[in-house]
């Protein structure tokens, strides 16, 4: 049907050097595949800047922590001698505590620092983050908004006690080790979820060639390690979905 | 080198081939679907440390132990306790679903108020509690300077006993006002009877635990009728899952198919208003039979056999009327119940090991009859069933300390000698301590309002009354309405300045003897959550309001706020000795324990009990049953009079005329059966209607929780209409369909509903269910249904003269 | 995809025996389920068809003539079914599966699309569309009873009675933190359960013979919702009244067999126990 | 002013009655485009469905337009695989009115769902157990073979036809169409069948649950043979009526008497066996569930009649008519089966999800009615105004019908 194709009218591409006829099919003309080539990498080179690199930056906002906490300092006996604990997981749980109906307290409350950091008047130490800490909230009484790197989304229950208490799992094994830390890290929001960059893992593109279970928080994460570990019961749906 | 159209394509071409290799697509997708996962409107309730509080529902006179579930300081949950005697876990659906009351602003009032709006439009502006008190105080204040107290009138809905009550009373007694008017309940018809047939002014004691034959006079059991955690809690008991194991048996004495009525072993089904003659039927063919507990009837009842008074009148016996006029034949004329059902019922009652007789009409919050409660009762006596396990129990009163005497000055003196507005207490009213009807009848008549400033506590009059709306009309002509509601309420929209309570979740309240209960039990309260608005207990401005009046006022008042008071009068339970304040669920309280000698109640000081009654919540007296004879009954034969020679001087005093008594002579002073009169002419109104109540759905000054009409079926409340239960074979006489818009009309005024048919309404009866048609509260409440309170017609109950409402004309007019 | 029991024994068969003579219809288990599990509350609850039940109670009659008219309730959880739930195979996402080791047939929220399929299968009308979003208008201050224990619904998916499983889920942290790991009868309650008033609601594990569900199963007037159709309830029913036992199936004439009790009243037999005629 | 864009020696309306001809289908669209937005944007309230009636109108409309489709694939069928050389006169009408069919069907399924913004989890967590599951997956790949079954039809449009490049990418596409033939063929007989299963495997619905083979009920093999009885006849249809709107001869009868032909036969054969299911299923899987087929229609306006219709006068009464040489053609004869024969396919639908949701399987529930809102009829008649719309369009400016020129010879050309 389609013996009346006309080419008459047809405007060929600007006629410039020919090729050696016989080299490619009579068709194509070589220059005008050039150009696309040409135009194809740029748009695709101008695509993989987008999708690797601006879109990446444009997801997150970075957000700061209301009080730099310094994580070292707090377990360092020499500096500070109230955590108590012999193993590091001990040391944890000092503050980021379970409570006697084996919930976890997360991160702590204001109540938690002011068992040491009780008096607005008389700080423990000199650092401008603790008299941050006392004028703003402890005077004040108002609960410190951190922002919690591993936030899981409300249809999560995660059982810390399953894993700490029953599985024998060290904090970092899942959180990374902050005991080290100085300074917190910064904080990447994603702006269409609510969730910090943490869940879905530092990479943007989600690959891994050795994941470690700090790496990220997905549902796969949780169920990859649970198959790995032969708790593979723990991956039905009601385990960790409320 | 030109971007024409080709090369536009190919670097789209390129661009649409890269982004696939980038993970914006695909993350994208995934974080979109998670943004539907956490949509920003949908709530995420914030986690915490969760904790439990005991207190106790104060939500009805029920006084179920509650346990709060608090995450933080929010309250997530309420839970029935199970460490509790009166509901052992269990709780109602109202009391379930308490926190939508605590946790909904459109529904509270926020602070203080003062209306801006017009009366009823429920507009408010706020004022500092200052103000709030300056107002009141000032009004007060003014009018007793004036000499007028008498003008001050307070409605008050908390029950008896409860120390909120003796507060409110005690501040019209100070303030020099008459006028303190309670709603009428049915415990108020159970303390009338006992007045007079046991001479006791005392709460009604049903062991129905004990009981194996529970013949249940019009008792909505299952309708919240008593404590609804107990009732329903023993119902469970009494339905052991082997029927082969079951002892107690049930059967229920209403006009229509309740859940209680369906759900008991058998429902015998009288006309309304006619349960006396059916108890006294009864009671004929026990008598016939000889087989009624005579040795009781000989030692400890009065007027049983005819009898000669000191004067040598002979007066004709409880014998001698009901073998003359209550025959099984004779009653089945009047009830419509078949003569051979009552003879059976009769000897199973009679057969029964403990059987037990009981009155009541739906819930709590409605009163009964007097001569019905006396018919019923005098079931009780003549098979011996009064002070015996599993009959009807005599326990004395809670021994609360009183408050403290106070001085009164001579402008409150002068005004307490002024008349009651509402004649309760007179020779027309010999029994009756307050009579809300006549207060807003004595209103309505006076071209001005004899009251000019009324204070409400805790009720509701202008919806939960069977009044036909008279207390709304008289609510309108006060100058000035107070009220004390947490509650936008139908009469709180009427109240020129609202000084809210908070609600029962967030302060300290007493409990005084659940309904119906068989031992002694005090309940306290306490606040599970901080008052989440600027709301005040209702004790604490009250003793507030006396001392912003001042002089003699504010001196009756000398505590610092209300736990003092509470603390006072709980005192006298440490010097009355004997009660628990913690429960052992091994041991329940209605079981008969004999108090060993080494028996320690369980704290050594009146500090360490307060401290434990604030913990737990409870302090009761198990239940001795080894009650002595001598001295029992009151009355003044010192016998359970079936003849009660309190009616009689109450007759001598006034007339049986006076006293709305229908029959004369011997027979007005013992339990009978009197024809109810109507002002409405029958062949205009051919049918007649009966609210009825249901324990899904709160039908007085509580409002339902909106949970609530999650269970009610779309055959009683469809978008803005609720329905009117009609047996199908009425509804056919008058072409009537299911679903049919109809007005249902009594001579005072109109209503519209739906049509119901239900098999198990009696025929000519339409039932309409209490507690829909609110005009107050927010959107959940207002405007469903209708209330068939507005159109009762009701006539004054002889002797109490509290409303006959179950007995109004009506008719039915398709819309 | 892994079928559903290839595990071998399953270690807990959590169901629940209702018994209807204790039911006294009033509804608190109604209450509180949709308290417990933050179940959306809109202005209009009548429009039965869309409101949010998960315990949703069936008022049945006996269809009899005055003054022989009974009324009796069916309380209506999500069956559990526990042979190939009709809801489970059908669903597109896999939003839906009976967890093999507690027999409670889950549903995730985050996951389903709202395709509906599932409650088209549904026989017992046990699963609710969220048709709209969630009720709670600001200012009103609705929000601040909502249990964090369960994550509140969005607009589209599909929600159903889920035994309470986050308190299976509270009972074991707290034995965790006890250092257990079995969980006694009364640690893991419903809600409705504990509510119930008159105790009618018994729950437990079916595969443990000491658990008072397991010996309630046995009794004579224990019957299922329509069992025939071979869904395998997990959810039990006890009455001793035989209109009430029949209605909870589709019978041919003739094919309902009666339970025969002693009543009450010693000197008849009766096919109607529960309430006999003078 | 569209005249370069006409096929060549065509006669086509003037580009204002084309105009004044869309309206109305812009009007339905227009409807539907607005429903669709409140459903998106406020949720499904919009609608009268309910927890009882969890599928309705659209659904309905859904597995109409599906089933009314199937004349799409199983022409290709018949023309690329067995090679029915006759039916390219109609394949290209076959191919559009599928396509239209089938992308109708996924926007309103688009809607339909709670979630769709979450639609891609059937096939990322898909369960493979669902039929439903079988059905998105095949839709969504026949609708991609439908469009590059289109995409030809729209290159020999005269402007695009003369760009080199694209002519000759639709005739290489011609030249491959046996392979798309031949998998719209095996993705169509699957999701017609799961279409069907869907329903049968609803075990705890007697009234839609049905006994089978392996896990295919026999709905699954019945809707397959419905819809390719019915598809053709649609195709028929639809064919007609242009014919009619046009006052011009299309498609010459040879082609429409083979279809017809053809259809009388899986008519035929589709009633008997359904005959047969319908007799297994009252007499097994109704009286086992402890009920009767009589008791199914004990409530509402569902009646036995709406059975009889299906059966009697939408099923053996076209069959008997196509199968009938003499009035299959008969112009009128052959429209009225036709007709026939696709409402009762419909009414077969109708049947399986609208009456099998209305009826309560608890013996003490009841029974519920429903009637959708204009929402619901907005969104289900803006694919009708679509269809009308995409397939003018397509034969005012493509060469729908091969021998239009030839058997409308224009004057002067």
């Amino acid at each position: 049907m389609k013996n009346r194709a006309n080419s008459s009218k047809r405007p060929s591409q600007s006629g410039d050097a020919s090729p050696p006829a016989g080299f490619f099919p009579k068709w194509l003309n070589i220059n005008v595949a050039i150009q696309d080539v040409g135009f194809f990498l740029v748009g695709l080179i101008a695509a993989l800047v987008v999708g690797w690199i601006i879109f990446p930056a444009v997801l997150y906002s970075k957000q700061a922590q209301p009080i730099n906490f310094n994580h070292a300092l707090h377990l360092n006996p020499d500096k500070v001698d109230g955590i108590e604990g012999e193993k590091k997981e001990e040391k944890c749980s000092f503050c980021h505590e379970f409570r006697e109906d084996g919930t976890f307290a997360g991160i702590p409350r204001l109540a938690k620092c002011t068992e040491c950091h009780e008096d607005p008047g008389s700080p423990l130490g000199e650092t401008p983050e603790e008299k941050d800490l006392m004028t703003r909230y402890v005077a004040t009484d108002q609960q410190i908004p951190w922002l919690v790197y591993s936030k899981q989304p409300d249809c999560v229950y995660f059982s810390h006690i399953a894993h700490v208490n029953m599985g024998k799992i060290a904090c970092d094994t899942c959180h990374g080790d902050f005991a080290g830390n100085e300074k917190l890290p910064l904080y990447l929001e994603n702006r269409l979820t609510g969730y910090s960059i943490n869940i879905w893992g530092k990479r943007i593109s989600g690959f891994y060639w050795n994941k470690k279970p700090s790496d990220r928080m997905k549902m796969d994460d949780c169920a990859e390690c649970h198959t790995q570990m032969g708790q593979e019961q723990n991956n039905a749906c009601f385990v960790c979905h409320k | 080198m030109k971007l024409t159209r080709r090369n536009f394509i190919a670097t789209v071409v390129g661009g649409v081939a890269g982004i696939q290799v980038t993970p914006l697509p695909w993350k994208f997708t995934d974080d979109v679907a998670i943004w539907t996962q956490n949509w920003p409107w949908v709530p995420v309730p914030p986690t915490g440390e969760f904790s439990e509080v005991s207190s106790v529902c104060n939500l009805c006179p029920g006084g179920c132990g509650i346990s709060v579930r608090k995450v933080d300081n929010r309250a997530v949950k309420i839970e029935g306790r199970p460490d509790y005697p009166v509901n052992a876990g269990g709780i109602c659906p109202v009391g379930m679903g308490g926190l939508q009351l605590l946790y909904n602003e459109s529904l509270r009032f926020t602070g203080p108020m003062k209306r801006v709006g017009m009366r009823g439009s429920g507009e408010f502006q706020n004022i500092s509690w200052d103000d709030a008190f300056r107002i009141i105080a000032g009004r007060i204040s003014a009018l007793r300077k004036s000499g007028r107290p008498e003008a001050i009138a307070a409605v008050d809905g908390n029950r008896e006993g409860t120390t909120a009550s003796a507060l409110i009373e005690r501040l019209m007694q100070a303030v020099g006002s008459p006028n303190y008017v309670r709603l009428p309940s049915l415990s108020d018809t159970y303390r009338m009877g006992n007045i007079v047939m046991e001479g006791r002014d005392a709460p009604v004691a049903y062991d129905l635990e004990n009981s194996d034959f529970v013949l249940s006079f019009g008792c909505g059991l299952l309708e919240g009728w008593g404590a609804p955690g107990r009732v329903m809690n023993a119902w469970g008991m009494w339905h052991d899952a082997n029927p082969a194991k079951r002892k107690t048996h049930i059967v229920q004495v209403e006009s229509r198919a309740s859940n209680t009525a369906s759900k008991a072993d058998l429902w015998v089904a009288p006309r309304p208003g006619t349960d006396a003659a059916l108890a006294l039927g009864l009671a004929h063919v026990i008598i016939r039979s000889g087989k009624y507990d005579a040795g009781f009837v000989a030692e400890h009842t009065f007027g049983f056999e005819d009898w000669q008074s000191t004067d040598g009148r002979p007066h004709s016996g409880f014998k001698t009327l009901v073998l003359k006029n209550y025959s099984p034949e004779q009653v089945s004329k009047i009830t419509g119940v078949r003569p051979d059902v009552m003879v059976k019922l009769a000897a199973a009652f009679r057969l029964a090991k403990a059987p037990v007789a009981i009155y009541g009409k739906g819930k709590n919050d409605l009163n009964g009859s007097l001569y019905e409660f006396m018919a019923v009762q005098s079931l009780n006596a003549l098979t011996g069933r009064i002070n015996r396990p599993g009959g009807v129990l005599l326990p004395d009163p809670i021994p609360l300390n009183p408050l403290p005497y106070f001085e009164r000055d001579d402008i409150a003196s002068q005004g307490l000698k002024k008349p009651r507005l509402d004649r309760g207490g007179t020779q027309e009213y010999p029994f009756t301590q307050s009579l809300i009807s006549n207060f807003a009848d004595a209103i309505n008549r006076s071209p001005k309002s004899p009251i000019d400033t009324l204070m409400v506590f805790s009720a509701n009059p202008a919806f939960t009354l069977p009044d036909g709306g008279a207390f709304k009309n008289a609510l309108a002509k006060i100058p000035f309405v107070v009220s004390f509601s947490p509650y936008r309420d139908e009469t709180a929209n009427m109240a020129d300045l609202i000084l809210p309570d908070c609600t029962y979740l967030e302060k300290m309240d007493d409990m005084v003897w659940p309904v119906g209960l068989q031992y002694p039990f005090y309940g306290l309260s306490k606040p599970v959550v901080k008052p989440i608005y600027d709301t005040r207990n209702c004790g604490d401005t009250v003793i507030e309001m006396a001392k912003a009046i001042g002089e003699s006022v504010g001196s009756a008042f000398p505590w610092e706020g209300f736990e003092d008071v509470v603390k006072e009068r709980a005192k006298g339970l440490y010097d009355a000795g004997g009660g628990r304040v913690s429960f052992d669920r091994a041991a329940p309280a209605w079981k008969p324990q004999n108090p060993k000698a080494g028996d320690k109640p369980g704290y050594n000081s009146f500090d360490d009990m307060w401290k434990k009654l604030m913990a737990g919540g409870l302090w009761y007296r198990p239940l001795d049953q080894a009650r002595e004879w001598p001295w029992l009954f009151k009355t003044p034969s010192g016998q359970f009079e079936f003849y009660s020679q309190l009616i009689d001087q109450a007759i001598q005093r006034a007339s049986a005329k006076d006293l709305r008594i229908a029959v004369r002579d011997d027979a007005a002073c013992m339990a009978h059966y009197a024809t109810p009169t109507s002002t409405a002419n029958r062949s205009d109104y051919p049918l007649s209607m009966m609210p009825y109540e249901m324990i899904n759905l709160a039908s007085g000054w509580i409002p339902s929780p909106p949970f609530l009409y999650k269970t009610l079926p779309d055959t009683q409340l469809l978008k803005e209409t609720s329905f009117a239960a009609v047996n199908p074979k009425t509804a056919a006489k008058y072409g009537l369909k299911q679903g049919d818009l109809v007005a249902v009309q009594s001579p005072v005024g109109e209503v519209q509903a739906r049509i119901d048919l239900f098999g198990g309404a009696m025929p000519d009866i339409v039932y309409m269910p209490v507690g829909f048609g609110h005009t107050g509260y927010d959107e959940f409440l207002k405007g469903k249904g209708v209330n068939p309170n507005a159109i009762v017609q009701a006539e004054q109950d002889p002797v109490t003269g509290y409303p006959v409402w179950w007995n109004t004309r009506v008719k039915l007019v398709k819309v | 995809m892994k079928k559903e029991n290839d595990h071998g024994k399953p270690g807990h068969k959590y169901g629940m025996v209702i018994n209807l003579d204790k039911c006294t219809g009033c509804g608190t288990c109604m209450v509180a389920c949709a308290a417990e599990n933050n179940v959306s509350v809109r202005p209009d609850q009548s429009d039965k068809e869309r409101v949010i039940t998960w315990m949703r109670l069936y008022r049945i009659t006996n269809g009899k003539e005055f003054p022989d008219t009974e009324v009796s309730y069916f309380p209506r959880p999500c069956m559990h079914c526990d042979h190939h739930p009709p809801c489970v195979s059908v669903c597109v996402a896999t939003a839906t599966k009976l967890d093999f080791h507690t027999g409670i047939v889950s549903q995730i929220y985050t996951r389903c699309i709202g395709c509906r399929y599932c409650q088209a299968a549904c026989p017992y009308g046990a699963r609710y569309f969220n048709w709209w979003d969630a009720y709670f208008p600001k200012g009103k201050g609705l929000d601040r009873y909502l249990s964090p224990e369960v994550s509140p619904r969005m607009r589209g998916v599909v929600e159903k009675c889920t035994f309470c499983h986050h308190r299976l889920m509270r009972a074991k942290s707290q034995a965790y933190a006890e250092d257990r790991r079995e969980i006694e009868e009364d640690q893991y309650q419903t809600a409705c359960t504990e509510a119930c008033p008159a105790g009618a609601i018994t729950f437990g594990d079916l595969n443990n013979p000491e658990h008072q569900v397991s010996k309630l199963t046995k009794h004579p007037f224990t019957f299922r919702l329509l069992e025939r159709i071979g869904t395998e309830p997990k959810v039990y029913y006890q009455s001793s009244r035989d209109w009430v036992r029949k209605l909870g199936d589709n019978f041919l004439p003739g094919e309902y067999q009666p339970v025969v009790n002693k009543t009450w009243m010693k000197e008849e037999w009766s096919t109607k126990p529960g309430r006999d005629t003078f | 002013m569209d005249s370069v864009l006409l096929p060549h020696g065509v006669k086509r309306c003037s580009p204002w009655a084309f105009f004044f001809w869309t309206l109305p289908w812009l009007g339905l669209m227009a409807w539907g485009g607005l429903s669709a937005f409140l459903c998106l944007w406020k949720g499904l309230n919009q609608t009268n469905m309910s927890n009882v009636f969890a599928f309705a109108l659209w659904i309905v409309f859904d597995l109409a337009v599906i089933a009314l489709g199937a004349g799409a694939f199983f022409t290709g069928f018949l023309t690329y695989i067995i090679g029915k050389k006759e039916l390219k006169n109609i394949i290209n009408t076959a191919v559009i009115v599928g396509f239209i069919c089938y992308s109708g069907a996924m926007a309103m399924l688009g809607i339909d769902i709670g979630q769709p913004i979450r639609g891609w989890f059937i096939f990322w967590h898909a369960n493979i157990h669902s039929m439903l599951v079988e059905v998105s997956f095949c839709i969504t790949c026949y609708l991609m073979v439908l469009a590059i079954e289109f995409i030809p039809i729209i290159l020999e449009n005269r402007k695009l036809e003369e760009i080199k490049e694209l002519r000759l990418f639709g005739h290489n596409l011609h030249e491959i169409m046996a392979v798309f033939a031949a998998t719209g063929t095996f993705l169509s007989f699957f999701h017609q069948g799961s279409l069907g299963g869907m329903f049968g495997v609803m075990y705890a619905r007697p009234f839609a649950a049905r006994e089978g083979f392996y896990i295919w009920p026999w709905t699954f093999f019945l809707f397959v043979l419905s819809a390719v009885a019915c598809g053709p006849c649609f195709t028929i249809l639809c064919t007609k009526l242009t014919e009619f709107l046009t006052r011009k001869k299309l498609v010459p009868d040879s082609a429409i008497q083979l279809l017809a032909k053809i259809s009388a036969w899986l008519l035929s054969l589709y009633i008997v066996l359904k005959i047969f299911d319908y007799l297994a299923w009252i007499y097994g899987v109704v009286p086992r569930a402890g009920l009767t087929f009589e008791s199914f229609f004990r409530e509402g306006p569902y009646g036995i009649w709406l059975v009889v219709c299906e059966m009697v006068f939408c099923g053996i009464l076209p069959a008997i008519i196509l199968m009938t040489p003499q009035a299959r053609k008969n112009q009128g004869w052959l429209i009225v089966a036709c007709l026939l024969t696709c409402i009762g396919i419909v009414l077969n639908r109708f049947l399986f999800i609208i009456v099998t949701l209305a009826i309560p399987v608890m013996p003490f529930d009841r029974f519920w009615g429903y009637l959708p809102t204009w929402q619901e009829w907005g969104i289900g008649l803006a694919v009708v105004g679509y269809g009308f719309l995409v397939f003018s369009l397509a034969y005012r400016y493509l060469p729908v019908f091969p021998k239009e020129r030839e058997l409308n010879p224009v004057a002067g050309s």
